[in-house]
């Protein structure tokens, strides 16, 4: 399995192909309409993060050393980049999740959805990811 | 005829790009754009003029408190106030309310009750939801109807001489229903309840006589007003405004003060605790006149017949669905389109330089009345145009074609 | 050092006259004036990014919440406070000492004590009283010396486990009195009170660590700082944020919203209900840049150079007795002219275009104890020189003369 | 007995003599120093007007169909002003008090201190002179 930067190397190097917002946003709505869905039993209020807008639930899953995140969204565009989220920190291991720096935001242009003032959830997610990831580190 | 050009060229923002393209503001209902004549009138305040109010004897505290005042007269005209201290300067629509929702909350009992409607704003729900649980005093709701106005059959209903005080808002932020504020005030004052009208919405967009209306409180906010933020007004019947309570405490609101007794000082300055937003103030001065120059009745026509193009166009929109449908309204359509999340055409639309607002709009019971997670919102204003409104329609289109 | 031309060359307002006369500015205890980047900082906003905040997906709403917040970390770090969410952004100091009054209302029980002080400006007077006339607290008052400087002496005496919360200013706006607050914060928390800090005169001359001063809540106004009028911080500690309820109800400061049960939202916003002064918040910001940029322990440093000179200078004028001659003193010197009312120095000053406040400062408390009607006061800033000081004793000798 | 258009127009003769604030503030005080004294009696908190930040004294007596006002400050300045305006008005009968158009104020200068929004009491003061002569008017 790749590592986190790995990872986000590739994603840098998959959305810089893309010469307009428009194929990338509708690369991500594609990544959204993708997402393995989240385990019904798991749209618990307690899963839930609530941005002013749209819902996101989060799950997370510890097995051999590596955490599984499932999640989804009521909102396309927030599935698509809980996509891309999940496809970076998903089946790493812990102390990998709560150390990693999530530079590909910067570098694909997703800066204006994961601000923290920004009201979609995502980052009360990314949040909320590496608080699993240090619960399970210990 | 308004020059609608002539009165773009006033807002200075209406010429930026966003995204690469030029910006189509919609979202007037949250706020409005200023013109240069209220940005120029803060700087040149605080250029020449800026000096604390009301306590100073030297030259430009005098200029600084005239001007403030100046204001308040302004004020009085536009909504022909019988008494300029009847007009009370707050932080917005927002803090007016509490202060009256706080005053109120010593002259109620258990078993009285108040009634507000489910189209309300939060800040005009909760401050009475506060209220109600101080006073022991119960909280009764105006139903809406599917049309998105108020079901006026339930208002007699609930009408009774337990009724202290009614507040609901003139216009909805979320639907855009007008509401028939005179019949509702006339119908509370035979059972002698107060009447407080939220009037957020309405206050840029139709003429406001309140020696007419006879409604006992009304409020609105500057910024959505073309003037700064951080202003409000509360406007309150003399008799009424001097029974209720003081809201805060501090300078300029006392007439007396010692340990041992505080007097409180007369209207305004009753319920103007503390440095007011001064530069607000002054400023809001020019927001006004720039309505008054153009006339609101020319303004409330002209946005009639924007609402009309736009209503018209957008639901040529396959799938698309307007929450707020009544006879009566305001300048704003609501809608969602079937599948689409709001949230997702929000996000598209602004990468074309349409600013929309999506969400619950700060009205949760309307999209609990109509089970929906929110709402995506054109809401229009003076400078708005039918291209503007072909820009945006384009935009939604597209935003759909992506989505689906 | 501080090069004072340089500084006072941000001021366009200091070119001004005043009656023909250089205007001679030494009313900033009352407000200070404005540097351009601040003025530029709000019409800016206004001309490029205005929108509301917190609740739009569009870029400009984006724009203007990143701003907004920006400045609440730029307070952060101003005051050393440990998070970011312990900014809460007010009109002023007299609504952030409200905002904490009114909270502690459901806090307090017939029986407990606040305490606050003989010195206090009405804002951190009749907050208090209004407390504890509704949740039958008791409040107790330590006196004041005759150097104008606290009894701490009968703080002890004061203080017992009854106490559960103590207000006080940090510096005097009618003495110039530096309370030593660290004193304070410790002996109270030593019987668990909690303690409130007035910084209203403060935040503008003197560094603040909330680490180190280890202060429950801190206030003080923007306008008072360089900033706009409108805006003014609360700082309190997270943990007694939380348990603290909220103030206004309304938009923001929610979570739900239903009639069956409102359920309010996060730290900060849980006391930021409705639209808040967002070109005021953002303007701040440069501000408070400014002071950082000079460091504000060389502003400290100056201010103190200039009060000693204007203090001995305006003790050369023959009958002038100074209020308020505590050893640790603030850049304001409150005095009286034996057998001279203060408004008619304020008066003819004025007419030479130097600005000193006259009355009572808002401290009526004090005029009481000192058994004055008021008193002419001088309070200085960064931007004021030694020859404006010569300016001002020179108007106030002729003053003499032409009243005596 | 002059007219009170008269004897407005006499003072703003009177202060159309000085060049400059100086001399016609110096005036003001001497006017002020000169104003026959109020009745201690009459200084009672009922005939007291509360400027924020000088205090004014006002009594009135009717009589022979004259109202004569004596009015005190605290203040010099204040005082001045106040014997401008007995000056103007006492000893004049109810209906001309009322329906006087006090334009000197404007003219020599002092609408500064006579503005509504300040602070000294003096505004009050003319309404409360208003007040007496609607009164013994009626
Ligand atoms: C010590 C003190 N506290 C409180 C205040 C009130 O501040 P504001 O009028 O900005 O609310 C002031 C300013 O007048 C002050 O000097
Ligand atoms: C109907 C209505 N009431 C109240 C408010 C609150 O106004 P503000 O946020 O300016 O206090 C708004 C605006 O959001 C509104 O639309």
């Amino acid at each position: 399995m790749s590592t986190i930067k790995e990872i986000q190397t590739e994603i840098t190097e998959d959305f810089a192909i893309f010469d307009d917002w428009m194929q990338k946003y509708e690369y991500l709505i594609d990544l959204g309409k993708e997402l393995s869905p989240i385990d019904e039993q798991y749209k618990t209020e307690d899963n839930l993060i609530k941005g002013c807008q749209s819902r996101v639930w989060l799950h997370a899953e510890y097995t051999k050393g590596k955490i599984i995140y499932t999640a989804d969204s009521d909102a396309i565009m927030t599935r698509g980049i809980i996509a891309v989220l999940i496809n970076v920190l998903s089946g790493q291991s812990p102390s990998e999740i709560a150390n990693a720096k999530l530079d590909f935001i910067n570098k694909i242009g997703l800066k204006e959805q994961l601000s923290p003032t920004r009201a979609n959830g995502l980052v009360s997610m990314i949040k909320q990811m590496k608080i699993y990831a240090l619960a399970f580190n210990n | 005829m308004l020059d609608i050009n002539k009165i773009r060229a006033q807002f200075p923002i209406l010429n930026r790009k966003v995204n690469g393209k030029d910006l189509v503001y919609f979202d007037n209902g949250a706020t409005t754009q200023k013109p240069q004549s209220v940005i120029d009138a803060e700087a040149t305040y605080y250029a020449n003029e800026n000096s604390n109010v009301h306590r100073g004897v030297h030259f430009l505290s005098g200029l600084a408190t005239d001007k403030f005042e100046e204001t308040r007269n302004t004020v009085q005209a536009f909504i022909g106030a019988k008494h300029n201290h009847e007009i009370i300067f707050t932080k917005g629509t927002t803090d007016s309310i509490n202060l009256v929702a706080n005053g109120f909350r010593t002259l109620l009992n258990k078993g009285d009750e108040i009634i507000i409607s489910e189209m309300e704003h939060h800040s005009n729900i909760v401050p009475w939801q506060m209220c109600c649980e101080i006073s022991g005093a119960t909280l009764k709701v105006i139903p809406l109807l599917d049309n998105g106005s108020l079901d006026m059959h339930e208002f007699d209903n609930l009408l009774s001489k337990n009724t202290k005080l009614v507040s609901v808002s003139h216009i909805s932020n979320a639907l855009g229903t007008v509401n028939d504020i005179e019949t509702i005030i006339a119908k509370a004052h035979n059972f002698n309840a107060k009447v407080m009208i939220d009037g957020a919405q309405a206050a840029s967009h139709v003429a406001l006589d309140m020696q007419k209306l006879d409604a006992d409180f009304y409020c609105f906010s500057a910024h959505k007003l073309f003037g700064p933020t951080g202003v409000g007004v509360l406007y309150g019947k003399e008799e009424i405004l001097n029974v209720l309570p003081p809201y805060q405490g501090g300078g300029e609101m006392i007439k007396e003060v010692s340990f041992a007794k505080t007097t409180y000082a007369c209207l305004p300055h009753k319920f103007e605790a503390g440095t007011p937003n001064i530069s607000g103030v002054i400023a809001f001065k020019q927001a006004i006149d720039f309505i008054t120059d153009l006339e609101i009745a020319e303004i409330t026509k002209y946005e009639e017949e924007l609402l009309k193009y736009a209503t018209a166009e957008v639901l040529k929109i396959e799938g698309l669905k307007i929450y707020g449908t009544a006879a009566h309204k305001s300048g704003i359509i609501s809608f969602n389109i079937e599948g689409l999340h709001p949230y997702d055409i929000g996000v598209i639309v602004d990468k074309m330089g349409v600013a929309i607002r999506t969400g619950h709009h700060c009205t949760q019971p309307i999209m609990d009345r109509f089970n929906i997670p929110g709402t995506a919102r054109i809401s229009l204003s003076v400078y708005n145009t039918k291209q503007e409104i072909d820009v945006c329609v384009k935009a939604i289109k597209k935003a759909k074609l992506m989505l689906s």
